[in-house]
């Protein structure tokens, strides 16, 4: 059951939550940035989105958004 | 020497409250008079955040910058906020690497890559505002670089004066590059 | 059931909590639960007392009260007493709520007044830039712990339970489900209901004590807690030192407004 | 209405019942106690709320609470409890949140005399909690106004969204006096004046032409913030500058564009009078007799008595001076609205104090012999 | 000593310690909060305690418990911590415990500005709790005096057994400036007056000439009675009457007395000058520089920045008022000593109001133009 | 250990307190305890807050503080800390320590500070002329709940115990011998001693919901309650409804002033 | 009517502010003026305790009672405290089962056992001070029998009326025989 | 073991609670008052002595006192 994630720059405050604790590795740090990096292997586990503090991110079940 | 007229503007957590410290501080070691002072956004927390330093030899009432000789701007929402309506021969400093837009400003804008210096040269961005404070130093004149590196080494953490004294090093060197006094 | 997103006040984010700290968490799992509870949104309040966890009610889309440090629950109280038909949902830091406010929440909880308290429980004063609350472990330091916290901190859950609070209940940040669906039953329970959720501090807490930035922090509530149910199950020697998640405290008892419903209606001969 | 025999206490109980305060939240403290008492007894009845707090602070925030989902409350208390309400009386200055506040002054400071009466707390029911914000305060000389008096502090309130402070004292609160009270029908209720419109354009804090916002009932779908930080209209903090100077400023005009209205002076043998003294609430029971005898002997004094003191009725005083050739002020105090009187008159005619902080009610001879003496002097 | 940058809270604090101060307990509250971190470090460094308690109002009763055991003692908080405490204060008032609480003023009301600076809690820092008491408070206008009036506080405190306010503002607490410390042994400190005598011959509330009594510490033997009920000189309750009326006029004697020693003002270009600038706290430092903005101009401007602002400098005003033509009070507040400084002109001369409630710090050139139109009209 | 009788301020006798009032008889108790746990008497200072409890220090000779309502243990605090080989007994009212003075009672546990902490529980406001309080059982009357009170009671002891006091014991008017050992031992104790002394207000709480004079309500205490020893002894069906006497809870944690001389000596150098 | 003023003083938990209450309620139900007040010794609690009620035709402005008409006494303390310069012409009335010393005084002084009249007479100590009321009644004049006794049943606890009523009577009864106005 | 009880008529408030608890029964009430009616019965036992709220006796153990 795949599922896809968006992220909102405007949200984000790049505490890399979502980059350590994403199980499938989708987000990276980019210099000051975090990046939706592997969109693909996002498994819709929701972790992400529950564990981020700015609300966001935005997880889509696989199906349901795409 | 006159009044001078300091405001290091930023985010908070970048440390610009301990650069108006350590500047204040430097100024002090040389025998002149200094005012320190600070505002926050409408909250304590995140958001905008300021230090003005004045420096003079006589006696400094008004402990506020009303129209500054010096600015320096390490964010975008500073750079707008600040620059508005600086005078004529005022010296802006400006963090190219955080702040994308200068707003047009009639006084004499240097342009540095504060926070890459600091992340790429000394791999710590949290010491731009060091960088800063030795380029700005170098620029001003108003504190020499020794009173400038005591100052920065009595106040920063301990276990953290090696790294911030490259730091005052980068920066007065980053200053010089851009015609500095010293 | 609709989407909890809609609960934001989105014009209003970003919040003005630091990169990484928990408050933005357990505020998802807040809305996430009052969304899943299927709460009315128009019936709905949200009340805080002061400090950063107490601006959480700036954010959401609700009749929302910042009231003064440690009140919170005195406010909600008049308000739910006056309207009983709302859903009153209190949202508070551990200063606020354990220190100058812990008169009003051992007092909420005696009444079993319907509130539901989530407590933000980051272990420090954060607003006020990282002093030691009643939440802060012995030993650790502080902007005015400087040489290591004297006191012994709370255990809050046990605090609230004593006091007579029926729905007592713990998470943390790391366990944001679990938070979402411990607050999911506190909106359902009649009488006080209490959660727990310990969340970091990266700013104050988490960098004066070396624990860390946000993540590291909460990875150490992944490896330093236990729901109630694995702990039942587990040897002593490896519960020490952990905390204890999950439902702690369940009980009926009647509560107060509807109490007072009834000493009306047999009173006015409505009965 | 029947004629009867009434406690001051009760007949502030009675009034707010008949204002229509609906919601009640105290902490019993002696000289106010009874005014909980019968509303524990009473409320009830009337299918209104009363629940006695851990303390004042939690009593005060409960009337916030409560008159935040739209009903009417109050809360009474005496010296030490209105000095634990003061935090939470200034968030509801600031919020804009109708309540009314008694305080049954008794002897202090401190716990001082507690079954003695005083007016010791008037500068603090000004000045009383941090920061700069508007008040009103009323004090009542009689059981019957008691009564008139909590209504009108309920109106005002409403009207203005504002706290109101009743301000007794032991002496008018443990009196029990004759009185007719007025049929429930005859009394002009105030209610604050709350949107109808749509959601969309409802702005909490945006006052209309009398610089009085609109106030939505928490549950009424409106939605909005409430906070005792610096908002805008919206009801969101700002920082400072000119919207939050603008806030502080709109609050404070709301009363000074009713100063005129506010200015609510009771007189007694005013008309020729060549000496005013000026008293208020138990005090000015003491003064009145005092004008009795000075008219007695021949004195032309007359009694100047504000019913309400914040906003001080500077007009009122300031055209007293005029006409008098001094003043005689009566308190039970130190000499608290002295200070104001003399701000006013301004030295146009002797103002002098006569004040008693023992925890006794002024006799009237007493009082008679400081009058001849200004008569004497002035 | 040495020359150093010293914020003003720190100030505070280190002068605090210079003064003795060996227990205090807080709240931490912005802007505040450095005085406890930095007490939080220094008192365990020499001997003495520090306390974070659950509330402001229990720091306040720390500090009366800590003082009876007769340490030096303080605490320190902002508006709304300011407002809890005003109970206890009334306390340490009434029982003469001396104490030391600063208020770093931020705007208001409620939680209102909680970093920008104001001067709105003047007129609390006088009425603040219930019952006539009596206060002392002072303003500091820099770093250098924020340390000066704390030792400055502590004396009075301890020579007047009075509990007293050092009021100061986020201008000034949070402001670094140079300043050059007095050496310890320079200092003049004063202790409470102790008895020595046997426990038979000691009354406790038995006031010596100067109208203070001797204090015994708890522990020393003496064995009495503290209560904030109204008390005899042995410190046990009394009922209203004559004994009751004599303690609080005693206590507000003490102060009557000093009123010379207390009428504290600083002075700049006041020699010639024809208009004053009425300011204190950290407003004066704007109004300092609108003086000499207008002495550049020509206009005879001077500054006149009470120390101490309660008691009210009755004299100086009033003297003031026969020398110049016209006074400008300026302060971060609307008009708090303002209505002082009229109720003590009396008319004499004209007094306007400059104020400012947004939470900035009033800039000289705004000052000025405010005097020239004094000038204008004066 | 001299004559417990020399410790009353005899001039000062009668008390204010009603005829029956059972807090002249805890009052008696902790004079009793005072002198058999052999207490330096100036060294000695009594705290009390506000209510007819409180007026107990102005009887007794010691250096006396009676305070502002609900404080009495923030206040004593501070003399402790200040001056830690002072012996600090507080002794409160149930209004005063359980009502308005909820959160410091917790906070001192919490700290576990040394401070031997004696409530007169009469479940009422006496003072004030009989509101109930927190500690006045559901469905009693009193003058502020002429229809039967709404609320629920504290168990005191159980919450002082929760919040970390480390010294937990009841008693009651009647059993007024083994009241004093419990203050005995409470007055020994390193840590934060509560002393839960139930006792009669015949004149308010007794009048109003008819329990008869003061000799009535005391043969009520006797019946209604059992030591904790004989407690465990009872079958379940014997307990229910009767209170628990004795020494509830006992255990060792650091004292606070200990551990503030502990860090002084640690700062300074001396150790 | 004159301005009348009563005292009544004992001690807490005889009773004497119900009686003032009584009296007030009964002045009113005949068409007068009449304000009631009390006082309390240091304490709230126990010891000394005083109720006043002034009865006039006219508007009572000051509440307190200065120079009373009517006192009467039920302790020792209270004949001490308040017989002091009493006026000629006063009616003093004094529970001589409770006072055993009555100072010298100006005025009409009546002595009635009341206290023991209520124990033995009705069985009830609690009821003196209604059997005071009703020789006060019988005494002065001031209010009529029955609306004194109107005001009593309308006042004490329910369940209490019979007691009351019999003592209202005992009480007329004892003031008549001492040359009552009724 | 006898004792010897002391009543002090000037603190006794009256209040029965000796007379109800002493087991010997050595009090009355009498009339407004409480006496010692008894004072050969007493045991010693204190309870009065405990029980009086006022201070109001004082109980001597045999021997001791007399
Ligand atoms: C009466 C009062 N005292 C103190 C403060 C200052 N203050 C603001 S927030 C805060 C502590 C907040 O701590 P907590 O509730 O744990 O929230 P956090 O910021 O950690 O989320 C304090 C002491 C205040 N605003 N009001
Ligand atoms: C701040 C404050 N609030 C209220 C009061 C009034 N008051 C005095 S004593 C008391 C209650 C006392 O009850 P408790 O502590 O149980 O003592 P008791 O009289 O029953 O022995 C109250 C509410 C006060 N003095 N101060
Ligand atoms: S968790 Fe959220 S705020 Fe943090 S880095 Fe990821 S997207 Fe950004
Ligand atoms: S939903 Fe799960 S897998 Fe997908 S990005 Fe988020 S954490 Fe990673
Ligand atoms: S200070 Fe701490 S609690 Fe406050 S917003 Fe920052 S991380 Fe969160
Ligand atoms: S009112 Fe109750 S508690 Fe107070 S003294 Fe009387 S009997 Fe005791
Ligand atoms: S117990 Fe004491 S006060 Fe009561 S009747 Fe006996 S002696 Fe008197
Ligand atoms: S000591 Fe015992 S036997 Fe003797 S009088 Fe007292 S209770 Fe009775
Ligand atoms: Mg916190
Ligand atoms: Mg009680």
């Amino acid at each position: 059951m795949a599922g896809s994630v968006e992220l909102d720059p405007g949200r984000c405050k790049r505490c890399d939550i979502c980059v350590e604790f994403c199980p499938k590795g989708v987000f990276v740090r980019d210099g000051a940035e975090v990046r939706v990096a592997r969109p693909d292997d996002c498994s819709g586990c929701l972790i992400c989105e529950l564990l981020c503090p700015d609300h966001a991110l935005r997880v889509t079940k696989g199906g349901e958004g795409r | 020497m006159e009044r001078q007229e300091f405001r290091l503007g930023g985010t908070g957590g970048q440390g610009l409250i301990l650069a108006g410290v350590i500047l204040a501080e430097a100024a002090i070691a040389q025998g002149l008079n200094a005012v320190q002072t600070q505002s926050y956004g409408p909250e304590a927390r995140g958001g905008a955040s300021k230090a003005e330093v004045i420096i003079a030899d006589t006696e400094i009432d008004y402990p506020k910058v009303t129209d500054p000789d010096v600015i320096l701007v390490m964010s975008q929402e500073a750079a707008n906020r600040y620059l508005k309506g600086v005078k004529a021969g005022a010296l802006v400093i400006v963090d190219s690497s955080l702040v994308k837009q200068v707003p047009p400003v009639a006084g004499r804008v240097v342009l540095l890559e504060l926070t890459r210096l600091a992340r790429e040269g000394l791999g710590r961005e949290v010491v731009a505002n060091i960088v800063a404070l030795g380029a700005l130093a170098a620029l001003t004149g108003t504190v020499s670089a020794d009173r400038l590196l005591e100052a920065t080494l009595a106040l920063v953490p301990k276990g953290t004066e090696e790294l911030n004294r490259r730091a005052v090093h980068v920066g007065l060197q980053a200053g010089s590059r851009e015609g500095g006094r010293v | 059931m609709g989407d909890f997103r809609r609960l934001y006040r989105h014009h209003k984010l970003p919040t003005i909590w630091c990169p990484g700290c928990g408050h933005g968490i357990v505020l998802g799992a807040v809305l996430r639960a009052v969304d899943e509870a299927g709460l009315d949104q128009d019936k709905t309040c949200v009340v805080s007392g002061i400090g950063c966890a107490s601006r959480a009610p700036g954010y959401i889309d609700f009749d929302t009260l910042h009231t003064t440090h440690g009140r919170a629950l005195a406010f909600a109280t008049g308000l739910k007493l006056a309207k009983p038909e709302l859903k009153v949902i209190v949202v508070t830091g551990d200063g606020d709520c354990a220190a100058i406010g812990g008169n009003h929440l051992i007092h909420a909880a005696r009444r079993n007044i319907e509130l539901t308290t989530v407590v933000f429980n980051n272990n420090v004063y954060g607003m006020t830039s990282g002093q030691y609350s009643p939440m802060t472990p012995a030993g650790k330091l502080a902007s005015t712990a400087p040489y290591g916290n004297l006191e012994r901190s709370f255990d809050l859950c046990e605090l609230v339970r004593a006091a007579g609070g029926t729905y007592v209940a713990r998470s943390t940040a790391y366990h944001a489900r679990l938070l979402k669906d411990l607050i999911v039953r506190g909106l359902t329970h009649k009488g006080f209901a209490f959660i727990e959720a310990l969340t970091q501090c990266p700013t104050y807490y988490g960098r004066r004590n070396r624990l860390g930035a946000a993540p590291d922090m909460l990875a150490w509530f992944k490896e330093n807690s236990v729901t109630i149910q694995a702990a039942d199950k587990l040897p002593p020697e490896q519960l020490a030192g952990k905390m204890t998640l999950g439902e702690l405290h369940s009980s009926e008892a009647p509560e107060y407004t509807e109490e007072y419903a009834k000493l009306t209606a047999r009173i006015r001969g409505d009965v | 209405m029947t004629v009867r025999l009434m406690q001051g206490n009760e007949a502030c109980a009675e009034g707010a019942i008949a204002a229509g305060m609906r919601f009640f939240a105290g902490y019993p403290i002696t000289p106010s106690t009874e005014i909980a008492e019968a509303l524990a007894e009473r409320l009830p009845q009337v299918g209104g709320k009363f629940i006695q707090m851990e303390d004042e602070i939690a009593s005060m925030a409960a009337i916030i609470g409560a008159s935040l989902a739209g009903v009417k409350s109050m809360t009474a208390t005496s010296g030490p409890g209105f000095s634990l309400k003061q935090e939470n009386l200034g968030f509801a200055s600031f919020c804009e949140v109708p309540c009314v506040v008694v305080n049954v002054q008794r002897a202090g400071p401190s716990t001082g005399l507690p079954t003695s009466p005083a007016q010791g707390d008037v500068m603090q029911a000004r000045w009383g909690t941090h920061g700069d914000h508007p008040i009103i305060a009323l004090c009542p000389w009689s059981v019957r106004e008691a009564f008139d008096l909590t209504v009108e502090s309920f109106n005002l309130s409403e009207a203005l969204r504002i706290p109101v402070i009743l301000l007794t004292d032991e002496v008018v609160g443990h009196m029990r006096e004759r009185v007719e009270l007025p049929p429930a029908g005859e009394l002009t209720l105030i209610d604050r004046k709350r949107p109808d419109g749509p959601r969309e354009s409802y702005v909490p804090f945006r006052a209309g032409s009398d610089g009085v916002p609109l106030m939505a009932d928490f549950g009424a779908g409106y939605r909005y913030h409430v906070t005792g930080l610096t908002h805008d209209e919206h009801g969101f903090p700002v920082s400072a500058g000119p919207v939050a100077g603008a806030l502080l400023e709109r609050l404070h005009a709301k009363l000074e564009r009713r100063r005129d209205d506010l200015d609510r002076v009771a007189t007694l043998e005013m008309e020729d009078a060549e000496f005013a003294v000026f008293a208020y609430g138990g005090a000015a029971r003491s003064a009145a007799a005092a004008v009795r005898l000075a008219r007695a002997e021949g004195l032309r004094a007359g009694l100047f008595r504000p019913q309400v003191i914040w906003p001080f009725p500077d007009r009122s005083v300031s055209r007293l001076a005029g006409k008098v050739r001094g003043v005689l002020t009566v308190e039970m105090n130190l000499g608290q609205l002295h200070a104001e009187v003399q701000r006013v008159v301004c030295g146009r005619v002797p103002v002098v104090h006569f004040g008693r902080v023992d925890g006794e009610l002024p006799s009237p001879r007493d009082i008679l012999a400081a009058l001849k003496e200004v008569a004497r002097s002035g």
